[in-house]
């Protein structure tokens, strides 16, 4: 008999492992994520950022759009702290106001690639066969499309806005992601615990979502960083060819890339330096913080 | 006689090879090719044979985790499937019997979940089958984890927190939830360090004893499969080569193949030195068998007949089963 | 009396996580004999693959250290001499067979490539000769068609082959020692008697020095000379292989003995050691062993033992048997 | 493998096919006509209509799809609208030019990447590591076209090192090595700009690679044989570690080739991007079925090479 | 070899001393130097002057292709291939002399011919190019099309040199659509049909014209490369080349700094691009600009009916804002629709000026039955949101697009503002109406006649009309202008079409800039020109 001595024994030993009692592979996570000061660092500042974004209409200390024609292209002053733009606009404000548009830019393109990719990934996976040939052969085209191709046809038919950017980043970048998912649903539901759902008497979905998806949350959570970093640069770049959001919403995508002259790099630093820094920390501290989140959520790195 | 829980009869699991254009099936990985025996109620059934011969195939076709290709399984008398005669246990039905068959698996690591903590593990079953509500499972799950040697207070933990013995307890525990009648034990201590496979061992014996459990044993190693079942059936390249009870098979191995298997065994004593019958080559790859008997190429008693016919599986002893044309010779 | 070709003392290696440090081996001390097998027991974890990596110093860099002890291979400290010296050292005069024959070996390189490579660096065996020690070395192991296998990759040979060509790339410089840490654990009960078979034929033959690293009581009793049994970093037990199966001194031998089926006697009962290995971050400050005791005695739990001799050849460490003990 | 490749191939049929309906409905649900920007007051409805006619605007989709899929499949990718050439024709310059600048950034980015992917592996957290990584991140996070506007002005302009814009001095007479070394001077800063954030992941990929590989069980077989550490390093594990980083490699090449407008439009580069951009601007419908297609041709057989790389590189897969 | 030095426009005192130090050098030394050229977009290469259809192809084709008569920068005519001209009594008979010897580039005969083929080719019934509606005015064209004539009845050739062409009526742009019209060779083009004639895609590239270069490469995407033709009839250009070279605006300033570039134009003036430009001792020469920049309002819709309505928006939007701050003084209001640089032009003093007064905008509006509460306005007790097109590529324009919506959100009108790409804004404006206001401009001709684009005639889809003016007496007075031929008999009539215009502004007029070309130093020779970009090239040379 396993006699209550040996549990005991079992019990003094758990105890000794002070360190790794109760607690859950999140907070592991967090806790690694903590000691990885890089990745802590973009959390910081990736908080702060969305934070200005959030409640720009209180800080923002002149209004978004407010044009004023005596100002143009102002230097820095006390009371342009960064300056205005081509219109006599405030740099400061707009650039509080543009997080919201290239932050949620990020977030929600990214969130859509991360919906059509995850579900079709999985499914393609999991259910093989057929559908399986059927959803790669869809990736397959999605993947041929062009992308500022397939963007500018899709602003033109849908109108510039915020919404149609995020959908067309999104509707055009899950493709990667869903291969990823794909193969990884094919290794992992080879695994045994897979088969032990299966004998539990778990139906398919109950097992996609119950068993497999969680399982590969760190390759989504990489993509999902990497992803948010490369909509903003999307967006930035769709609006240097003047299919961005629509004015006068500013986006940092589209202060840069109003200041695309010679000139303006030349004379006149406060118009793109600051959004052009603004991105630059902004993906450098999403890509800090997804290297640090794989680390973290990476079953290998056993500490 | 016990009465046989498990009855099967001509099984076989054909896995397709993929090639060419359009990736066509191009031919069949033989895993389990036409099988048949009973396991009686209460029983440990030992399943023993080289790696790849088929024996995790088995344990899993029998309780349709896998589709079978061929043949007809009966559980507690109620068919599990007939392919000849086209009789599917309809799937509802059939999720509500796997809470009488379950699985333990070789690997603790990758038979748990890493994403789940041990209460959910264990007690995912009932909640499934509705037997009990959430937090009901979970009562019962620390029951369970006491019962296999792990304090109730583990349920908040995550899977990498354990050791490989710690794990193997908790997966038995998730089997043991459902209350089964039957268990496949796929190579259950395979995995473990050597002072921890006893405890296993130990701890299965006894859960057998307390829940009239039935095993199917499956493992690679003839010194434990002797030490704990009652028959054992010796497999080699998807076929059964021979069958009989543990006692007789250690004292009269019929098949050459299991005596060398059993010559294989490293001594357990220095002092003693053992006639080995040291086998030639490898195992032949089950997508393309020795025609004949599939033992014929690494045999040590190969006769020319070997090459070409097939030999039966028959009983040659009430009891004993064996497939080898030497046991026609010998009767003659 | 054989010539001792390698000799350790003292051994201490350890490791810096970041869970804190780890001793993974704290103090060993044996020496193997031209033409002998020294077997090396012990469980997961307990530090055979470690002494075994600190006597080539390939313990693992950065975190990895050889802290203290000395390694003599014929009269010379291993530890005190340059890398460069080392290298010609490694793979010519010891050479070391792994557990893992699928990992071992480099996947994108053929076998006669990845064997050739220390012929060429140690005996400066190039072009066709090369190939053609190769072919023998393949043909030494026993392989079947030698001189296609120098051209395949590891991919295509079975597991047993792979541990045979691993046998091959290490005979193939005639070492003085060879180390097998775990050779057939991956392999099955029918392989591993093929390849424990030619190990034996080899070791007969070419009389090297033989460190056999293994989990398994069995392959033991079957190959070995002298054992030493290695728990937590520690020898606990030191003896000729007879003694260790039939004067087993220390509680964990015996432990392991029977919980072994096939070490037992008809309708002898499986009896376990109970608990587990200590955790390498958290030792007892006593004898390791312990917690898991069946003859604990209070001083256990608080000094470790020493390792003495008890009789001519047979060491144990345990209060049992130690002066002051019980 | 032939049979594989033949397979492969057949299947980037039904993907072109999908691929050619879903463009050509889009472009054609796209408001505008290929005349649109012919804002000319002396030119009646009529005229334009007359002009739409001339090049079957107003036949039915259907119909209009089923011509453009017959001539593809007999390699006549119709006559550019804008153009009045040859689509085929047209596309051909630009397609080397395109290859031209890929290729290079690709070289580029192969020739920085990997070997700082490696020494930043070997003296893993050192400063060398530290820095690496962090100017990796810098060039996975600035815009393109920002990018090129910074090297226009400080490098170009300012110092004075390259060439502003374009792919060669035009009408400069070179012959011979001038005029070799006149479009690579050309073609330096668009190689940086568009080889940049290939050259960051690639770094990244290499490093983590070569740390995964180094970890593995033969890197201690090859080190226990006495292998010196350059061999270990340079042969065992760099040959493994090269295997799924030229898998990506070779994955990059559509995007650097569909990606590459932004480059392509700030230096004035004449490649495929910028074609198909203007043919959409100018819904030059034939023009654009024809980039697609070439386009997508060239993902897939990237995706192709992709994977017969993997195959070339790895035995285990190359022999099943 | 003609030698009088052309007049340069706004030519710096001491250059002009420096010119006459050149002269005195033998004329020799000026020959050689390659212009290089900026161009925003490639020339897609259908260099045919009436199959062309893409701007960029046009600048490539002017200096390859001659017409018998050109145009001064004083939007006089003079002869150019034409030896003489006349003009008949009755006004409708244009008659010309062609010069002796002329060649095309390959060295056959320029005769009357190719006048009249060059005619008959746009009048064919296969023509697939857009200037057929050039020439209806032209006596027996339509039947020409129709089929019902072998020849343009109209059009008459007396020998090689002499040919007349008679118009239907009266029609005042006659001598720039005829007598301007670039003439084509026939032995090139008459033995292929004409409705092939743009699928010669060989033929397209490699043109043969009789103007001062000809075709020498031509690098897609890169570049068009042209060489002098040395039997031209003015003589041989001095320069040795002209080169077309693609690039980008946002970097063809350094392009011309760093010796890249010699001649760019500079349709939107910024003071610190030209300080800089200036500085680095490039030349900038301003030119008024030939068209004006307007916010479209699509007088069909019910709410914009009342002229008011669009008199406020005038009122309402800070025009002269815009010229000051965003052109920095480097343009004009406009309040009608005509070039500032236009004879027509009527002086400030006879229109209305609506100045920028939000007061009045919001009275106006107020007249026209709309409310103005609490900052909002109300029509129909709904409060007016408004979407504003415009599209992307003129930055002043799409610079003027919020502060147009500020100011007239300054006036209580919520504007949206919506960028989209041209061919989009085209298909929402001139083919499907849909619209409510918009952004664009107007390039013009020489000639006032706008009767294209506010003639009742063209408010139907896709007709010019976009904005959908419908008015008598504006009709009238389009019709009555082109029926003169003199300035002075035309001047009145413009006049009062347009104070009627600007009475009911059917949309509402912006700004002109003023441009500018901007070139290196050693470039000589030019001059500038607003309705052609390379006037006089043949006399451009460069100085050592
Ligand atoms: N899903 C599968 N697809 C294809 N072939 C399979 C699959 N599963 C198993 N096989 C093949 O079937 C044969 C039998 O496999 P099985 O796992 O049953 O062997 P086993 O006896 O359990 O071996 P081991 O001792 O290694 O666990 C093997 O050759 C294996 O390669
Ligand atoms: N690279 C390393 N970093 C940290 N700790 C290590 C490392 N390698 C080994 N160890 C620790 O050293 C101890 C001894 O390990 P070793 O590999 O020698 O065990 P072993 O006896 O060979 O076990 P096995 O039978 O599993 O091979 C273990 O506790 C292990 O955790
Ligand atoms: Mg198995
Ligand atoms: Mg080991």
């Amino acid at each position: 008999m396993i006699n209550k001595d040996e549990n005991k024994l079992v019990n003094n030993e758990q105890e000794n492992r002070v360190t790794l009692k109760g607690i859950s592979p999140w907070k592991i996570a967090f806790t690694r994520l903590r000691k990885n000061k890089l990745a802590l660092t973009g959390l910081i500042v990736l908080s702060i950022l969305i934070f200005l974004a959030i409640t720009a209409d209180f800080i923002a200390p002149h209004g978004r759009d407010h044009i004023d024609l005596f100002n143009i292209n102002a230097a820095p002053s006390s009371e342009f702290l960064l300056g205005t733009d081509e219109l006599g606009r405030d740099i400061l404000s707009r650039l509080i106001y543009g997080g919201q548009v290239s932050l949620s830019v990020g977030l929600i393109a990214t969130s859509i690639a991360l919906v059509i990719g995850v579900t079709l990934g999985a499914i393609a996976g999991y259910a093989g066969g057929l559908i399986d040939n059927v959803i790669m052969r869809i990736v397959d085209i999605v993947m041929c499309f062009p992308f500022f191709v397939i963007a500018i046809v899709i602003a033109s038919i849908l109108g510039p806005s915020i919404w149609n950017v995020m959908f067309v980043i999104g509707a055009l970048s899950w493709t990667g992601l869903a291969r990823i998912v794909r193969a990884e649903i094919l290794t992992l539901k080879e695994k045994e615990f897979i088969e032990a759902a299966k004998s539990l008497g778990l139906e398919g979905h109950e097992i996609i979502t119950k068993h497999l998806l969680p399982n590969i949350l760190a390759p989504i959570l990489v993509f999902a960083t990497l992803g948010i970093a490369g909509a903003i640069l999307v967006e930035a770049g769709l609006s240097f060819l003047g299919f961005g959001v629509r004015q006068p919403q500013p986006s940092w995508g589209n202060m840069i890339s109003a200041a695309q002259s010679m000139t303006v790099l030349r004379l006149r630093w406060w118009q793109w330096i600051p959004p052009g820094f603004l991105i630059f920390i902004t993906v450098l501290s999403i890509n800090f913080l997804g290297d640090g989140l794989r680390d973290a959520l990476d079953p290998r790195l056993k500490q | 006689m016990a009465k046989n829980l498990i009855e099967v009869r001509n099984l076989k699991k054909y896995f397709p090879i993929m090639g060419g254009v359009f990736s066509r099936k191009v031919g069949d990985v033989k895993a389990v090719d036409d099988i048949s025996f009973n396991i009686e109620e209460g029983e440990i059934f030992g399943l023993v044979g080289e790696s790849g011969c088929g024996k995790s195939t088995t344990g899993r076709t029998i309780i349709e985790l896998l589709d079978p290709t061929a043949g007809s399984v009966k559980f507690d008398d109620k068919v599990i499937y007939d392919i000849e005669n086209n009789v599917r246990m309809p799937r509802n039905e059939l999720q509500a019997l796997r809470r009488d068959m379950q699985i333990i698996f070789q690997d603790p690591y990758a038979s748990l979940n890493p994403r789940m903590n041990v209460g959910t593990i264990v007690s995912e079953g009932l909640v499934k089958h509705k037997i009990a509500n959430k937090k009901e499972a979970i009562e019962k799950a620390k029951e369970l984890l006491e019962l296999c040697g792990l304090s109730a207070d583990n349920v908040v933990k995550y899977p990498h927190e354990f050791s490989g013995g710690q794990r193997q307890r908790i997966g038995i525990a998730r089997a043991l939830a459902l209350q089964p009648k039957f268990i496949v034990c796929d190579e259950p201590i395979a995995a473990l360090d050597v002072s921890i496979q006893a405890q296993v061992l130990t701890l299965m014996q006894e859960l057998k004893e307390k829940f009239k459990l039935t095993y199917l044993f499956i493992s690679h190693d003839l010194s434990v499969i002797k030490y704990f079942c009652d028959r054992i059936a010796v497999m080699y390249l998807g076929s059964f080569v021979e069958l009989t009870t543990t006692k007789r098979l250690f004292e009269k191995p019929l098949h050459p193949y299991t005596q060398s298997l059993l010559s294989a065994t490293p001594k357990s004593d220095p002092t003693i030195t053992k006639e080995r019958i040291i086998l030639k080559g490898d195992v032949p790859s089950p997508a393309n068998p020795p025609k004949g008997c599939k033992f014929h190429t690494r045999c040590p008693q190969v006769m020319e007949m070997c090459k070409t016919v097939v030999p039966e599986f028959k009983e040659v002893e009430p009891g004993h089963t064996v497939s080898c044309h030497l046991m026609d010779l010998d009767a003659r | 009396m054989a010539k001792t070709v390698l000799k350790i003392e003292g051994l201490k290696t350890s490791f810096n996580t970041t869970a804190g440090l780890v001793r993974a081996v704290d103090g060993v001390s044996f020496s193997v004999d031209e033409g002998k097998v020294l077997g090396i027991v012990g469980e997961s974890g307990c530090g055979k693959s470690v002494t075994s990596l600190s006597v080539m110093r390939l313990v693992p860099k950065p975190n990895g250290h050889i802290t203290d002890g000395k390694i003599l291979f014929e009269g010379k400290d291993l530890l005190r001499i340059k890398e460069s010296e080392m290298r010609k050292i490694r793979g010519n005069h010891i050479a070391m067979i792994f557990q893992e024959p699928m990992t071992a070996l480099n996947p994108v390189f053929t076998i006669g490539n990845q064997i050739g490579e220390s012929l060429a660096l140690h005996q400066g065996l190039t072009g066709k000769k090369n190939v053609e020690r190769c072919i023998e070395l393949l043909k030494t192991v026993e392989i079947p068609r030698p001189d296609k296998v120098v051209d395949e990759y590891p991919h295509q040979l079975s597991g047993g082959m792979r541990q045979r060509v691993m046998i091959a790339m290490a005979l193939s410089c005639d070492p003085k020692i060879l180390i097998a840490d775990e050779p057939t654990t991956a392999l099955d009960v029918t392989i591993q008697a093929q390849v424990l078979e030619l190990m034996k034929e080899l070791n007969a033959k070419l009389g090297t020095a033989t460190m056999l690293i293994t989990h398994d009581l069995g392959v033991i009793a079957e190959m070995a000379d002298d054992v030493i049994v290695m728990y937590a970093g520690k020898v606990v037990e030191e003896a000729p292989v007879v003694n260790i199966f039939k004067t087993t001194k220390h509680p964990y031998t015996l432990g392991l003995l029977k919980s072994r089926p096939d070490m037992l006697d008809e309708d002898e009962k499986l009896s376990c050691i109970r608990g587990m290995v200590p955790s390498p971050y958290n030792m007892p400050k006593g004898c390791a062993f312990a917690p898991r005791c069946d003859k604990r005695m209070d001083i256990c739990d608080e000094k470790m033992p020493n390792l003495i001799e008890i009789e001519p050849g047979h060491k144990v460490r345990c209060w049992l048997f130690e002066e002051g003990g019980a | 493998m032939r049979k594989y490749i033949i397979r492969r191939l057949l299947l980037i049929i039904p993907v072109l096919l999908g691929i050619s309906i879903i463009i050509f409905s889009l472009i054609h649900a796209m408001p505008g006509d290929p005349f649109a920007h012919l804002i000319d007051p002396n030119m009646t409805p009529e005229d334009k209509d007359r002009m739409l006619e001339s090049v079957g605007y107003f036949d039915p989709l259907p119909v209009q799809y089923l011509r453009w899929v017959v001539g593809a499949v007999q390699g006549e990718f119709g006559h550019s609208i804008r153009f009045k050439e040859d689509v085929l024709k047209v596309m051909w310059p630009r397609i080397q030019n395109t290859f031209v600048l890929s290729l290079s950034a690709m070289i580029f980015s192969t020739l920085l990447a990997i070997p700082l992917g490696i020494i930043s592996s070997t003296k893993q957290y050192s400063v060398f590591d530290y820095v690496a990584t962090i100017a990796a991140f810098i060039g996975l996070s600035i815009p393109v076209f920002f990018f090129g506007l910074m090297l226009i002005k400080f490098v170009a302009f300012d110092l004075g090192l390259f060439p502003i814009a374009g792919m060669q001095t035009i009408a400069s007479g070179y012959t011979g090595w001038q005029l070799f070394i006149d479009k690579a001077r050309h073609l330096v800063l668009p190689t940086l700009v568009l080889g940049l954030a290939s050259t960051a992941s690639l770094m990244r990929y290499t490093r983590s690679s070569m740390l995964e590989c180094v970890k593995q069980d033969y890197i201690r077989t090859a080190r226990a044989k006495g292998l010196s550490e350059r061999v270990v390093i340079y042969k065992h594990a760099l040959r493994n570690a090269l295997i799924p980083v030229i898998t990506v490699l070779s994955m990059q090449i559509p995007r650097l080739i569909s990606g590459a407008l932004l480059t392509e439009t700030i230096f004035v580069w004449p490649g495929l991007a910028r074609l198909s951009f203007q043919a959409i601007m100018n819904r030059d419908y034939p023009m654009i079925m024809g980039t697609v297609t070439v386009m997508s041709i060239v993902v897939m057989l990237s995706n192709l090479f992709a994977d017969l790389m993997y195959a070339v590189l790895d035995p285990r897969i190359r022999y099943q | 070899r003609r030698d009088e030095e052309p007049a340069v426009v706004d030519q710096p005192e001491e250059k002009q001393e420096e010119k006459q130090e050149e002269k005195q050098e033998p004329v020799v030394d000026k020959y050689g130097g390659v212009v290089r050229i900026a161009t925003w977009s490639s020339p897609p290469g259908v260099f045919h002057p009436h199959l062309y259809t893409d701007l960029y192809d046009s600048l490539a084709l002017s200096p390859m292709f001659d017409s018998m008569l050109k145009m001064t920068p004083d939007l006089e005519f003079i002869p150019s291939m034409a030896e003489k001209f006349e003009v008949s009594e009755d006004s409708k008979t244009l008659t010309f002399w062609l010069k002796e010897g002329l060649t095309w580039h390959d060295g056959k005969p320029v005769t009357t011919a190719d006048v009249q083929y060059t005619f008959e080719m746009i009048a064919d019934a296969g023509y697939t190019g857009p200037r057929y509606a050039d020439i209806t005015a032209i006596e027996g064209v339509v039947e020409f099309n129709a089929g019902e004539a072998d020849h343009i009845s109209g059009i008459k050739i007396y020998d090689d040199l002499k040919i007349s062409i008679t118009t239907k009526e009266i029609y005042a742009p006659a001598l720039a659509d005829i007598g301007g019209r670039a003439i084509i060779a026939k032995h090139i083009w008459s033995g292929i049909p004409v409705a092939e004639h743009e699928a010669q895609t060989e033929m397209l590239r490699n043109p043969i014209g009789s103007g001062p270069f000809m075709m020498k490469e031509f690098v897609p995407d890169q570049f068009v490369h042209l060489v002098p033709f040395e039997d031209f009839h003015e003589g041989r250009p001095y320069l040795d080349g002209f080169i077309l070279q693609v690039a980008n605006q946002d970097t063809s300033q350094a392009q011309l700094i760093a010796g890249e570039l010699d001649f760019m134009d500079i349709s939107n003036i910024v003071q610190d691009e030209i300080d800089l430009l200036e500085s680095e001792g490039i030349i900038i020469e301003k030119v008024v600009s030939r068209g004006f920049q307007y916010m479209g309002v699509n007088t069909r819709l019910e709410i914009f009916e009342n002229p008011l309505v669009r008199h406020a928006f005038a009122h309402a939007i800070n025009r002269q804002g815009i010229v000051d701050s965003l052109l920095e003084g480097n343009g004009v209001v406009a309040n009608v629709p005509l070039a500032p640089i236009s004879w027509a032009m009527p002086d400030p003093s006879q229109i209305n000026q609506f100045p920028y007064d939000a007061e009045k905008a919001i009275a106006l509006l107020e007249e026209a039955g709309w409310e103005y509460r609490d900052g909002t306005m109300y029509r129909d007790g709904e409060p007016v949101t408004l979407t504003l097109l415009y599209p992307p590529g003129n930055k002043v324009r799409e610079k003027s697009a919020p502060l147009i919506q500020q100011n007239l959100g300054a006036i209580g009108i919520a504007v949206e503002l919506e960028i989209m790409e041209f061919g989009t804004l085209v298909e929402r404006t001139f083919n499907t109406h849909e619209f409510e206001l918009f952004l664009m401009g107007w390039g013009l001709a020489a000639d006032p006649d706008s009767t294209s684009i506010w003639h009742s005639d063209g408010a139907e889809l896709k007709g010019w009309n976009v904005v959908g003016f419908i008015n008598d007496l504006n009709d009238e007075l389009l019709e009555k202008g082109t029926q003169f031929l003199a300035i002075e008999d035309r001047k009145p009539i413009y006049l009062e079409w347009a104070i009627n215009w600007n009475k009911y502004m059917p949309s509402v007029p912006l700004y002109s800039t003023i441009e500018a070309r901007a070139f290196t130093p050693r470039l000589r020779g030019l001059q500038v020109h607003s309705f052609s970009n390379y006037y006089n090239l043949h006399e451009w040379y460069f100085a050592e």
